[in-house]
């Protein structure tokens, strides 16, 4: 039994579980609250969840672990960036729509209460088809390169990400809180979301318990938008196409013996992927209250692709459960590392422990033995 | 040396997993010797090559039973490497050649000449230089010996196929020790030019007092270059002599016959069907279920040039042939699971080639030979594996509204795979079980269901018994003949081994060098089919050889 | 972290009593290394022994070239001191140069700093009185071996005592 | 047709290359002398590293990202040698001594890896230099001064253990490039290069149609062309003639009793520990080490710069090497210039250059798989042998 689910589980894992475990067990004799930490957790959980959920696609496609993720954030960058670019302009024709229509109440709402929301969703509407026609094109590649996708998708997020750095100092953005102040053009490395959508999904329905012995901060918004997400995934996986998808992924040979469109397929899970790389972006920048250009989306790919793994999915096989749990353990560890360690030995060992548990765990990943055929 | 024979075998014996592959086999070979050995697919051939050059295989299922003796001296090869030591040298059938390198190269692979090197010993051998000039010389004396013309300095990946194969030989050659040298099939891939080259340089090789031992399937040839003829039948070794005392007929019929073992029932031939013995008349009556004409594959080394037959509704049709002739590629290229070319039409209507949507569309489902690589799901449960393909293309096992949403039925998958694992018994612990923890057998069953569950009107299955065991070999040939008689489905059966073929079919077509050799009733006495893989009936016309 | 500074102590002391630099004793841990790694196998016994022998000659010629290395590429900081010492007194003014280089002015309590570079030096001191006149120039080659820091008392120097490192004997 | 398609790809990346730089050249208003000298010391400072990832390529493990492995090792020679305070020539040599076991080690480790990785040898080796990048910083941040005795205390934090973010090497700095001296001046510049280290005497050439003089690092030059005929000494020799075999063809090798794992590991080694040996030259140009980050450029630079020479992921020549130092620099030395006299901009000629390696690196992987994937099919096609004739 005890054997089994050890075997179902993976020693590297319960390992890292443990060792979790551990660590929130040993907080409260260092000094670390233990309810401050979980709230850290989930709410890093919730950041970084969507991004997780980007990688189940192409796994699920057999294009191997989504290194390319940076191309869809930075369709989410752009998405964010327009939104505010165009806030006003938004708001201003969506008001015009409420006086065309003579709902007055409703006009109100999208000036006040609605705002932040609107930009929010402006900002998903406008990255969503940005991220599609990326991920068709994308998709499109790494049909012709088969057998090679991780080490490509690597190389096309690092020179998109390097390409887009030289996009954001020439393209004619005019917002004053997102350009340079002293040239008036080219974007800022960090573009603060505050009065646009700051805490739009994590402040919604917040539990935040703050009494003197209890510091609990819950962020229910946004582990709803994660489960929201993560069901459409999981709804998605259920269909003709989604199963279709996970054929394809376990055997194109099989699923093209079957009359599937095998390229098609693929090219469908890179979208999804990059769609959800960019809207799990901008889910993660609601939270941190910071978009990050430039060289920031640069190794956004190795965390979410460490906490899959982590989670049990290998480079062929994921699901929703692997995301769950391996998000859920890697943003732990993030949380836990540096005040539990750092306290107890009082150095930051933190950024090393994170280089050598994510990578490790890729490595982990890679050197397995897949099954013949492949 | 004294008396004792370069090689002698005694009473060798093999069984996989209580499968019995080879039993009592005993022969010698003396230096200078050409021996031709020649079975069917399946006779043990392999199995005898593995023992003799100690592939781990051979060890990693149980040893083998008898002796071997070289020079009288009892030996056990562990690894081929043992068994290069004592100078036996094999020329395989697929190419083991380093494209980039030239003849030399490859001639010397891993025996290069060397330099000596004062470092060899820091580091070793492997840091001295190669010397090209005494590798070249070396290549060329080996290349000599053949008697062909090939530069040492020719980059295989340039030469023609015929010469692959020379270097290949050279390279055995080479090796200094060399005394007994076996070639599977080397003239397979040879013009009839290449051929008698070969064979004018294999009796030079022979002279200078290295044994041969030649495996092909090429009877002619076999008889004009081999002094002794050893016919090995489902493991048995049928014969052991002179090749003059032999014609090829009557070898073709040793390694095919079975005359004494009477068929016991002949299939009952339906009236739909028509052969081209009985019934010519109502023949232009009854639409073919099938009609292929001058179809052409390109499925990587069953290749089929051109092939014409009919088959026709209700029929249970065969293709055998031996492997490596293309009738592989016949169900495959039709499927359009491989390049394919020319027409294809069922009942009347063109089949659109090359895409197997419009093959499944057509209500024709397939079982691959390629079990594992092409037929099942191995990290997928059973119920994905039988259902997936009616699924996805007959919209069966979803819920919703087709095109915009659709989601799949998981109760009525497992429903559907319950009901065929009674049906067909698989052993299994449910519908939710992986594929790839079933045995052979029972894997063959799922692949048979996930066809049944399209509800075909043609079948086309691909070596269905290949590595599964007795009991389930009868069940799943008793299943195609069940579901024939019941459904009055069209079946067209591809296999290696004859005899399966004649139980179950009506006719059988012989596939020979990618073409059609010849289309006979099952009942024909299996002789006749033996000559026809041999490629015999066409030579005879041609009026080269005559027994 | 308290054991490893306990197994650190252990090991210390132990380099200490038989005056072993820890920088030897890193480099011995090396040698274990390169020898480790140049296990041969699957040989036949002379070739075995051959290249056991010709590695062996190999991996400390190496170590010897290190060491070597270690002993003429070792930089030390050699302190000019002038200050009183064991009854000598502070010189009014010298110049000192290392090896050649750029000279040190010192005037009494003063304290300096030269690198040189290898086992040995040459010091060269001029000793100058009130007046600024040169009185008279000691030229002295000094062996430092592996030491990495060394003070030379200069009035110690002066006075033409063979011990004129500091702490004096 | 094939023919063509396949010149235009071989050299498509060179070519693009050439035509920037003839465009950026005359935008950047550097001198033809301001030029060639930077070059020099690029050539000097970069072509070791990058010829220490010829022999993977050969032995057909595609470009090996796990080379930083080698720059890690050496950091650590020349973080000992710092400590003790070894200069010139000997500390170089000694952090060689130094650097090496550990890289042996680290490429074993390496090779072992990578032979479980069969088939993705690239992205594992890439994985694997972050990996092994947090066992370094916990070496050096944690252990240096802790377990690891380190005694000179300017080479620590503050805090007691850990190394400083950027060590100075100063005794070892341009040691090699300067061993010997050597100018090439146009007849103006005779006179100012006279007092250059100390009065020593230099080789001195003039040639009578340079403005301004070049310093040669004649000596680092040396080493390197060592170094190449060390590569094709190293061709010739069985193991070289084994690795290439392998490259081809794994299978075939294995079945001619080639030892193909144990092979691609010392593949492997023998390049990590020249790129331990590449990192010490490169750094001792550079003069300072950045303990956390110098290794991390060493791999993309030096792969990008390898393709941009014209080299593919399964096949690269000494040749390669230099054409791609060459224009891989020249582009780094005129880009940000000519972006800025071009743009206005001098930023943009920085993302640029960080862009062009990226994205270079990207398409010869992308022209790779597609190559090989397209060879396969072919490859297939000839197996049908005489048979598939129509």
């Amino acid at each position: 039994m005890i054997k089994k689910f050890i075997e179902n589980a993976g020693w590297p894992r319960i390992i890292i579980a443990l060792f979790l475990l551990a660590l929130f067990v040993a907080a409260p004799f260092v000094g670390v609250r233990v309810d401050t930490s979980l709230s850290n957790t989930l709410v890093r959980f919730g950041m970084n969840g969507v991004m997780v959920l980007a990688m189940i696609p192409m796994v699920q496609a057999g294009c191997g672990l989504n290194f390319g993720l940076p191309l869809g954030i930075i369709a989410g960058l752009l998405g964010a960036t327009l939104s505010i670019e165009w806030n006003s302009e938004i708001l201003a024709k969506l008001s015009e729509l409420g006086t065309l229509y003579k709902i007055s109440w409703l006009n109100d709402l999208f000036l006040t209460t609605w705002r932040e929301p609107i930009g929010f969703a402006s900002a998903i509407i406008i990255a969503v088809p940005i991220a599609a026609i990326l991920g068709w094109f994308y998709g499109k590649l790494l049909n012709r390169v088969k057998g090679d996708e991780m080490m490509i998708a690597t190389y096309v997020g690092f020179s998109s990400v390097s390409f887009m750095c030289i996009a954001w100092l020439l393209l004619p953005y005019k917002h004053p809180t997102m350009v340079w102040g002293y040239a008036g053009k080219g974007l800022r490395t960090t573009i603060s979301v505050e009065g646009y959508w700051l805490h739009v999904l994590s402040d919604a329905l917040a539990l935040d318990i703050n009494t003197e012995n209890i510091h609990l901060y819950v962020p229910t918004g946004m582990l709803i938008f994660f489960a929201f997400v993560a069901l459409i995934v999981w709804i998605f996986m259920k269909t003709k196409t989604g199963t279709a998808m996970t054929a394809v992924g376990s055997n194109p040979e099989f699923a093209r013996a079957s009359g599937v469109n095998v390229d098609r397929m693929r090219t469908i899970a890179v979208m999804m992927s990059t769609i959800l790389g960019a809207v799990g972006i901008i889910v993660y920048e609601q939270s941190f209250g910071f978009i990050q250009l430039y060289m920031g989306p640069f190794y956004m790919a190795l965390p979410a692709v460490a906490s899959i793994l982590l989670g049990g999915a290998s480079v062929n096989k994921a699901g929703i459960l692997n995301v769950i749990v391996g998000t859920f353990l890697f943003q732990g560890i993030l949380t836990m590392t540096p005040s539990v360690i750092n306290s107890y030995l009082q150095t930051d060992m933190s950024e090393v422990i994170r280089l050598i548990v994510s990578n490790g765990m890729i490595l982990y990943a890679l050197t397995r033995k897949v099954r013949a055929g492949r | 040396m004294g008396n004792n024979p370069l090689l002698r075998l005694e009473h060798i014996g093999k069984e996989y997993y209580g499968n019995r592959v080879l039993s009592d086999i005993s022969f010698d070979i003396n230096a200078g010797e050409i021996i031709g050995l020649v079975g069917e697919n399946g006779a043990g051939k392999s199995t005898l090559l593995n023992i003799l050059f100690g592939m781990p295989v051979i060890a990693s299922t149980g040893g083998y039973e008898g002796s071997i003796q070289i020079d009288g001296r009892k030996v056990s090869f562990t690894s081929p490497n043992q068994a290069l030591a004592h100078g036996i040298g094999m020329v395989h059938q697929e190419f083991s050649l380093i494209p980039g390198f030239t003849a030399a190269e490859n001639i010397l692979l891993n025996r290069e000449v060397l330099n000596a090197s004062s470092m060899r010993y820091i580091f070793s051998e492997r840091v001295s230089t190669l010397d090209r000039e005494a590798m070249n010389g070396r290549a060329r004396s080996a290349i000599h010996t053949l008697g062909v013309n090939i530069s040492p300095d020719m980059i295989v990946s340039e030469m023609p196929v015929g010469y692959k194969q020379f270097i290949e030989i050279a390279r055995e050659i080479d090796r200094k020790n060399t005394r007994l040298l076996f070639l599977d099939e080397p003239t397979a891939v040879l013009a009839e030019s290449e051929a008698e080259i070969l064979i004018t340089a294999l009796k030079k090789l022979a002279a200078s007092g290295i044994a041969i031992v030649f495996i092909s399937h090429r009877l002619s040839e076999v008889k004009e270059l081999c002094g002794r003829i050893l016919v090995l039948r489902d493991g048995r070794l049928i014969t052991d002599q002179p090749s003059y005392t032999l014609s090829t007929r009557q070898i073709a019929s040793l390694m095919v016959g079975r005359e004494s073992v009477r068929r016991e029932e002949t299939p009952e031939v339906t009236e739909t069907v028509s052969t081209e013995t009985d019934a010519p008349k109502k023949k232009k009556k009854i639409r073919p279920a099938l009609k292929v004409e001058h179809l052409w594959v390109d499925m990587p080394g069953e290749t089929v040039r051109d092939v014409s037959f009919e088959v026709m509704k209700g029929e249970i049709f065969g293709i055998g042939g031996l492997a490596g002739h293309g009738k592989l590629a016949i169900p495959n290229g039709i499927m359009g699971l491989y390049p394919a070319g020319g027409t294809v039409k069922t009942f009347g209507k063109k089949l659109t080639l090359n895409k197997p949507r419009a093959a499944l569309g057509k209500k024709m489902a397939f079982v691959s030979e390629d079990r594992r690589g092409v037929g099942l799901l191995l990290d997928e449960p059973l119920d994905w594996n039988i259902t997936f393909t009616a699924m996805q293309t007959q919209g069966r096992f979803l819920v919703g509204i087709p095109y915009i949403f659709q989601m799949r039925n998981d109760l009525a998958m497992r429903k559907e795979a319950r009901k065929f694992i009674d049906q067909l018994s698989i052993k299994c612990t449910g519908p939710s079980q992986k594929a790839g923890e079933l045995s052979g057998g029972n894997q063959q069953k799922v692949c048979l269901a996930k066809a049944f569950v399209l509800r075909p009107d043609i079948l086309l299955i691909c070596e269905p018994t290949r590595g599964i065991d007795i009991g389930a070999k009868t069940l799943v040939l008793d299943t195609l003949k069940q579901y024939n008689k019941e459904n009055g489905t069209t079946i067209i059966i591809t296999s290696s081994e004859l005899e399966e073929l004649r139980s179950v079919c009506n006719r059988i077509a012989i596939v020979d060098e990618g073409k059609i050799a010849g289309i006979l009733p099952a009942s024909n006495p299996a002789e006749d089919f033996g000559m026809l893989m041999m490629g015999q009936v066409r030579n005879e016309e041609e009026g080269e050889f005559s027994a | 972290m308290t054991m490893f500074n306990e197994y650190w102590e252990i090991v210390r002391t132990f380099l200490d009593a038989y005056g072993v630099s820890y920088e030897l004793a890193g480099l011995i841990v090396l040698v274990l290394i390169w020898l480790l790694l140049f296990l041969g196998r699957g040989l036949s016994f002379f070739r075995f022994l051959m290249r056991w022998y010709q590695r062996l000659i190999i991996v400390t010629g190496l170590v010897a070239l290190g060491f070597w290395l270690f002993y003429v590429g070792r930089e030390h900081q050699i302190l000019l001191d002038n200050k009183n010492v064991n009854g000598l007194k502070a010189l009014e003014q010298v110049n000192v140069s290392i090896n050649g280089g750029e000279s040190a002015e010192l005037m009494p309590g003063d304290r300096d700093m030269r690198k040189a570079v290898g086992p040995e030096f040459e010091v060269k001191a001029e000793i100058l009185d009130d007046n600024g006149e040169v009185v008279s120039t000691i030229t002295k080659t000094v062996k430092i071996g592996c030491v990495k820091n060394m003070t030379i008392s200069l009035p110690a120097l002066a006075a033409g005592s063979e011990d004129f490192t500091l702490p004096l004997k | 047709m094939r023919k063509i398609f396949d010149i235009i790809a071989n050299n498509a990346v060179p070519a693009v290359f050439i035509i920037i730089s003839a465009f950026a050249i005359p935008l950047s208003g550097y001198s033809a002398s301001y030029l060639v000298q930077e070059l020099l010391t690029r050539i000097g400072r970069n072509s070791f590293l990058i010829l220490s990832l010829l022999i993977p390529i050969m032995a057909g493990m595609g470009l090996n990202f796990g080379m930083v492995l080698g720059a890690m090792a050496g950091q650590i020679g020349l973080l000992f040698i710092c400590d003790w305070g070894i200069v010139g020539i000997p500390g170089m040599v000694l952090a060689c001594l130094i650097g090496t076991p550990i890289a042996i080690v680290l490429g074993i480790f390496c090779g072992h890896v990578l032979n479980r990785a069969k088939g993705r040898e690239m992205v594992t080796s890439y994985i694997l230099g972050f990996f092994i990048n947090g066992v370094y910083q916990m070496t050096v941040l944690y252990l240096m001064g802790w377990i690891i005795p380190i005694t000179n205390p300017t080479l620590l934090l503050s805090r007691g253990y850990g190394v400083r973010n950027a060590v100075s090497l100063l005794g070892i700095r341009g040691i090699l490039d300067n061993l010997i001296p050597t100018i090439i001046t146009g007849t103006q510049g005779t006179a100012q290069f006279v007092n250059i280290n100390g009065g020593k005497s230099f080789i001195m050439m003039q040639l009578p149609f340079l403005e301004g003089s070049i310093r040669i690092p004649l000596a680092t030059l040396i080493v390197i062309a060592l170094f190449c005929i060390f590569i094709v000494w190293f061709r010739k020799t069985k193991l070289g003639q084994d690795m290439r075999a392998i490259g081809q063809s794994q299978s075939v090798a294995d079945s001619a009793g080639i030892p193909v794992n144990r092979t691609r590991i010392i593949a492997i080694v023998i390049s990590t520990v020249l790129a331990c040996y590449g990192q010490i030259i490169y750094l001792q140009n550079m003069g300072t080490l950045n303990t956390y980050n110098s290794h991390d450029q060493a791999g993309m630079f030096s792969i990008a710069a390898l393709l941009i020479g014209g080299a593919s992921v399964s096949k690269a020549t000494i040749a390669n090497v230099f054409a791609g130092v060459i224009l891989f620099h020249l582009m780094f030395i005129v880009a940000p210039v000519a972006g800025k006299n071009l743009i206005g901009d001098a930023q943009i000629g920085e993302y640029f250059r960080v862009f062009v390696s990226y994205g270079i690196i990207a398409i010869a992987l992308v022209l790779h798989a597609w190559r090989r994937n397209r060879e396969r099919e072919a490859a297939r096609r000839s197996l049908r042998g005489n048979k598939g004739d129509e």
